[in-house]
């Protein structure tokens, strides 16, 4: 029993680390979510070239074939710097769907230039009323000869400006909110009757609504079987879940750190901030509060492929959120008036902690999700 | 123990729900809600609560007020909330204002208070600096006497409005011998003066209200000091318990609850309104019983008030407590909007992006954060209590 | 619009908290709540003589007619004295059942001995399996001739060991949760047919499971209308929570300043721990505790009979709740060491705080109740 | 990152599973929950694990123990709480006895380990006094040479079990010159010296397990002093940490977290069972996620003391989170016990009352403030985390 890394995974962390530390300071962070679609890609370029984009994707999908800890290293390292990236969007959901789902030709030609990073993904999902439920789902796709039309609008597709290609989850047969009926098309995303509203998130990130307008799709465009879309959709977004735990639990230590150094360097009262013991055992209750959410993550990373493994990732999704926010909160708290500026770093930290807590869930969602696990209904 | 009105309260509260009834509160409110048309919004609505007689309710009727009593502040505040009326700014009205009234000469009372109440001076506050947050009273901030000017050199920061301010009230610094508040004095500064800069701050929640405000050598009239020199720190203080009392805002929160109550109703998961969602409601109820509470604790310090007393030390209970609870409806609106909750419509419609509420909650989330730690942060407010309710 | 005490009040509270100071130290309380009855009979006629018996009871019945605001008064003052008595079952339970239901001469026959203090009530409304329902009622009243015939069993009726008579909530028709059908009835504590086990409560008060095996009663012990039991019962419980609240407001109040009195004398590290922010901020948080549930209980006492009734009884017993764990807890803590023991007052206060918030409904238990109001399903 | 146990590991939980299915548990259990047969009840079980050789399997092989590693502790700790089987005492095995070994001369360790082994001597604590609670080090219990004896004299306070104590062991003050921690030494005090007082303090719980001591011109040898005169704190110093995770039970929270569960699936209130109850769920599964992390922080901490490192500062987390888990599960305990939750049972079954765990559910609440004071108190710890920890 160890809670080490492995050498490649030290290595990949320290690779991380190193990028950021050299090339992604706060500043080039800020310069680069500004840019028209949210990340800069020459900083995607560098991604491709480190190999970081393949680390999820399987052997046989020419990846790297990495583990959820390999995955779990990466992001939070990638957490800490508060890299802006479509990582999640186009690696973790369409490099994943594609991997586990397409036929092997069509994986291959996506793969392939996604993992050189001179393809965008995105995975239209959600829908206007979903919210958390990943069944609420009414874009149909509607047989028709020997392929689909497509109808319908999706709604915060992460990514959806920039990407080239999307997987589409629509429905195939059933009703509204059931898991069986629904069906994932990989679709060419400047095609006609595809018509894209974007916008940012708050941390500033771009999403998009889209519209299919009589999209007509091919059955070769399907990704596993008919009907069939839900259960790939649960296990790439397990996935993503633990991998936005982890970059939110390398944001969550960020924030307690520089709050830490804040402290000791604000005076007011002719005394660091960092004496007054309400403040130390605050900043004791932040520090709690990461390691508690990282003995989660560790669970949940162990507990993969075990009876344990959904009831690990709702707890963790839950605990991230919650104690996402305490941090958070906390943070900007005890940075005063300076934490509810756009000029220091802590509120960016904030923003993308926010976000990740509305992804697949957020706290009370998860926390039900657990509940119904233990006292079953 | 009694809290209904009396037949004189009815009648004035019937008068007041009559004039918001015709006043052109939806026409201001859009002004207001644009950055472009906000200081034009903001005004006219002053000039019109000004022709009716009402702009500084509690101020004595000699100086231009309508003389209420508490509660008929009390009645004005629970009926222009109800109507989503907005609030006035405090700066010239609730703070300056006052002090002018109280410790000015006869010619400043003469020459601000009229401008003040008709809302042709828009007023900043000039008392938070860099290095003086929490802290306020080690201040740095330096007024040289020069003949009959002051020259003043330094920062302050947090200024709301400070970019459409025509006047500045600053503490500053004229001694350094004693206590650090001993040194302090309390001077009007015209914003146009040579040597005033304003730089924005930008804050997390995407706009500009607040502002760093930069003196260089700024010559301020002897004659634009409130009261002694040296004597500011008198004069400030006794804003600040009032502040208090303004930030706990809570039939402002009321009518926040309801609305997030009515979003509850609409917003849906699975098919289910979210205000039958388990741990909404825990929420939502935890609230709304601190909420009911914090009403009456607002309604014992009115009542202490009204017969002489206070706002005193439980005016740092009800800042405290409305922070939070202001925050806590902050954050269940976040969290009821869902996916929503993180996104920025910027000039988008709602109907574009397909959610009501999401945009506005983030930013009330980000900018609410800074209600506990204006105004005197939470903590500073528990120490004051521990040391002056509890004897600590 | 004011909070202040009428002349009546402020006398009556006077009066209280000078029997208190006076008569009821702490070391009284304790030798008066070890008797067998968990009370002192003494004390109790002291209780009649200064005219306490008879504040909620109606002038048509011979008492005060005192409204909740005098109720409150004379409860919070008992509730900072720990005044062990049966107040609450033989007064406001007891009592007023009586008074608003009985026909005027049996109505009469027991409220002149109650207000004298020679006669002990008790009302018997929980079973076994009701928790917080208080239309959970199985025990039967089956006609028989004139009258009825009762059987079945109530459990932890306060006051039920010590009882002279007993209000019996039992079916006369309907099912087991159903509102209607639930009839009162007076019954001698001591006739053949009644079997009393008793025991103690943890604040040392007793109480008693009542089993009842085919004890006849007649239609002149009916209170109210048969089947019609369940309005008065409401009625009456209604203003036991706000004197439970205001009783337990006053023990609230005595914890947080025995607290502060006590970290003030208490030395460690060379100072009074009073003086370490942490502790001071905690005191700040129970002082807040306690001035948010006294507004609230203001609050509950202005609304009694308009719409706000329900709603704002509701909050309060769920905040009183809370808040009194809150407090209680702290306390407990912040007496070190000391607070575990039985010799300081301390632990006996918080005792007393839990069994109220087992009355008539715990903090969950009204929070939902508050919710169903405001969010109803 | 692998959680998984090596074969020879596997091999070893199944035999500490059927060592425990073959053990007296249910019949030992049954005499430790009443206090006449307490003692007995605990000595009969720890000679049983005695003879099995596993009484005190951390201490080295050569002193009597098994030699195991931190994994193999926490296999035998996670199968004992699965039995539901007692606990040994720790202040004989786990505190005296290592400080025996370690610090100890030869002929100590000769007079002492076999009867600690053996059950033979029942020990208790003698650390915190009247006056040093958190500031342990301020102690004044004093104990001055005369010949080849110290004369001790004060008391000591909150001592488990000293009504059943052969020995006690005791931080005692030999100098009052330098820092407090300076002049303390560690004594070892046979209950039965002249001048030894027990008198019991009776616990909130209604039970009685802790007790003052009292210490009147009492002789001790001095050589029952371990190590140096003066340098007590350090020997004492080094069971702290280790206390700490003691105190943090995890494997006893699971357990009694299930049995809440299943109680939950039996209790109902308007015939539906507790478990669906909305706020029940909210809060059993804020201490579930919670308990799940604290597992793995328990694991994390084990791993590092396999590869020879700790239990250093981040035990103090273990201890905070820890206790306030249990208080978690104590408080959801009695509420779901509802008006039941009030009871003492006394000599009256649970039938007769009519619910099975209301009255222990309450002594558990009560007993079970006690954990976020002793053993350093809670706010203890956070000061040191600050300091240790975070270099705040």
């Amino acid at each position: 029993m160890h809670f080490n890394l492995s050498e490649e995974q030290a290595m990949l962390q320290a690779s991380t680390a190193r990028f950021i530390d050299q090339q992604y300071s706060f500043e080039v962070r800020e310069k680069d979510v500004r840019l028209p679609e949210g990340f800069n890609r020459d900083t995607w370029a560098t991604f491709a070239e480190l190999g970081w984009l393949s680390v999820p994707i399987s052997e046989a999908g020419g990846g790297f074939g990495g583990n959820a800890a390999d995955t779990m290293v990466l992001m939070e390292e990638l957490g800490k710097g508060l890299v802006a990236s479509p990582y999640i969007p186009t690696v973790m959901l369409f490099g994943s769907l594609v991997d586990i789902g397409a036929p092997e030709a069509l994986k291959h030609s996506l793969l392939e230039p996604l993992i050189a990073g001179q393809l965008q993904g995105a995975f239209a999902y959600q829908e206007r009323q979903s919210r958390y439920n990943l069944a609420d789902i009414k874009t149909a796709a509607t047989r028709e000869g020997e392929g689909y039309v497509l109808n319908g609008e999706k709604a915060l597709v992460m990514n959806g400006a920039a990407a080239d290609r999307l997987v589409v989850a629509a429905r195939t047969s059933g009703e509204q909110f059931d898991t069986a009926g629904i069906s994932l098309f990989v679709i060419d995303a400047n095609a006609t009757g595809v018509h894209k509203t974007a916008y940012r998130l708050m941390d500033g990130q771009l999403a998009a609504n889209i519209r299919f307008e009589n999209l007509s799709v091919t059955s070769d465009q399907l990704l596993g079987d008919e009907g069939d879309g839900y259960s790939l959709i649960e296990k790439v977004v397990n996935s993503t879940v633990l991998a936005l735990c982890a970059e939110a639990l390398g944001i969550m230590n960020k924030l307690t750190d520089i709050t830490q150094e804040y402290t000791k360097a604000r005076k007011q009262f002719g005394a660091p901030i960092s004496s007054f013991q309400v403040l130390q055992h605050r900043m004791v209750d932040m520090f709690m509060a990461c390691e508690q959410s990282r003995s989660l993550l560790y669970r949940t990373v162990c507990s993969v492929g075990t009876s344990d493994a959904d009831r690990s990732l709702h707890a963790l999704k839950y605990m991230i959120g919650r104690n996402g926010r305490m941090v958070g909160n906390e943070a900007i708290q005890l940075h005063g008036g300076m934490g509810i500026t756009d000029e220091l770093e802590v509120g960016h930290y904030v923003k993308r902690l926010m976000v990740i807590n509305t992804l697949f869930g957020d706290a009370d969602h998860h926390q039900q999700k657990l509940a119904q696990i233990s006292l079953p209904t | 123990m009694d809290i209904s009105f009396s037949d004189e309260e009815v009648a004035f509260r019937d008068q007041v729900r009559d004039f918001f009834k015709q006043a052109p509160v939806a026409e201001v409110t859009a002004l207001i809600a644009q950055p472009d048309t906000y200081k034009e919004g903001t005004v006219r609505w002053q000039k019109h609560l000004f022709a009716q007689g009402w702009i500084a309710p509690t101020w004595p009727i000699e100086h231009g007020g309508a003389g209420w009593t508490p509660t008929q502040m009390h009645i004005f505040e629970t009926e222009r909330v109800a109507a989503s009326a907005p609030d006035v700014l405090p700066f010239g009205l609730k703070m300056v204002g006052p002090v002018i009234y109280t410790y000015g000469t006869e010619q400043q009372k003469q020459r601000f208070l009229p401008r003040i109440l008709a809302s042709d001076d828009w007023w900043c506050q000039g008392y938070s600096e860099p290095g003086a947050g929490s802290d306020l009273a080690s201040l740095k901030t330096r007024a040289e006497l020069d003949g009959d000017h002051y020259v003043v050199n330094g920062s302050k920061t947090w200024t709301t409005g400070a970019h459409h301010a025509d006047w500045i009230f600053c503490l500053v610094r004229t001694s350094t011998e004693g206590r650090p508040q001993q040194g302090i004095s309390f001077l009007l500064i015209d914003m146009t003066s040579p040597g005033v800069t304003v730089r924005p701050i930008p804050t997390i929640n995407g706009e500009h209200s607040l502002n760093e405000v930069f003196f260089d050598n700024v010559r301020v009239p002897v004659e634009n000091r409130i009261g002694d020199e040296n004597k500011g720190w008198t004069y400030a203080k006794s804003l600040l318990a009032h502040e208090r009392t303004v930030i706990a805002r809570v039939a402002d929160s009321k009518r926040r609850l309801e609305k997030l109550r009515q979003y509850a109703l609409k917003e849906t998961e699975g098919g289910q309104v979210m205000a039958q969602d388990p741990v909404f409601r825990s929420r939502f109820s935890d609230i709304e019983a601190e909420l009911m509470a914090l009403e009456y604790t607002g309604l014992r310090v009115l009542a202490a008030q009204a017969s002489g007393q206070g706002p005193g030390a439980e005016s740092s209970l009800l800042k405290i407590k409305g922070t939070e609870v202001q925050q806590a409806i902050h954050e269940l609106t976040i969290d009821l909007a869902g996916p929503y909750g993180g996104i920025i419509n910027d000039s988008l419609t709602s109907g574009d992006i397909g959610h009501e509420f999401g945009d506005q909650a983030r930013k009330d989330y980000m900018y609410g954060r800074a209600t506990t730690i204006y105004g005197g942060s939470n903590e500073i407010q528990k120490n004051i209590t521990a040391k002056h309710v509890l004897g600590l």
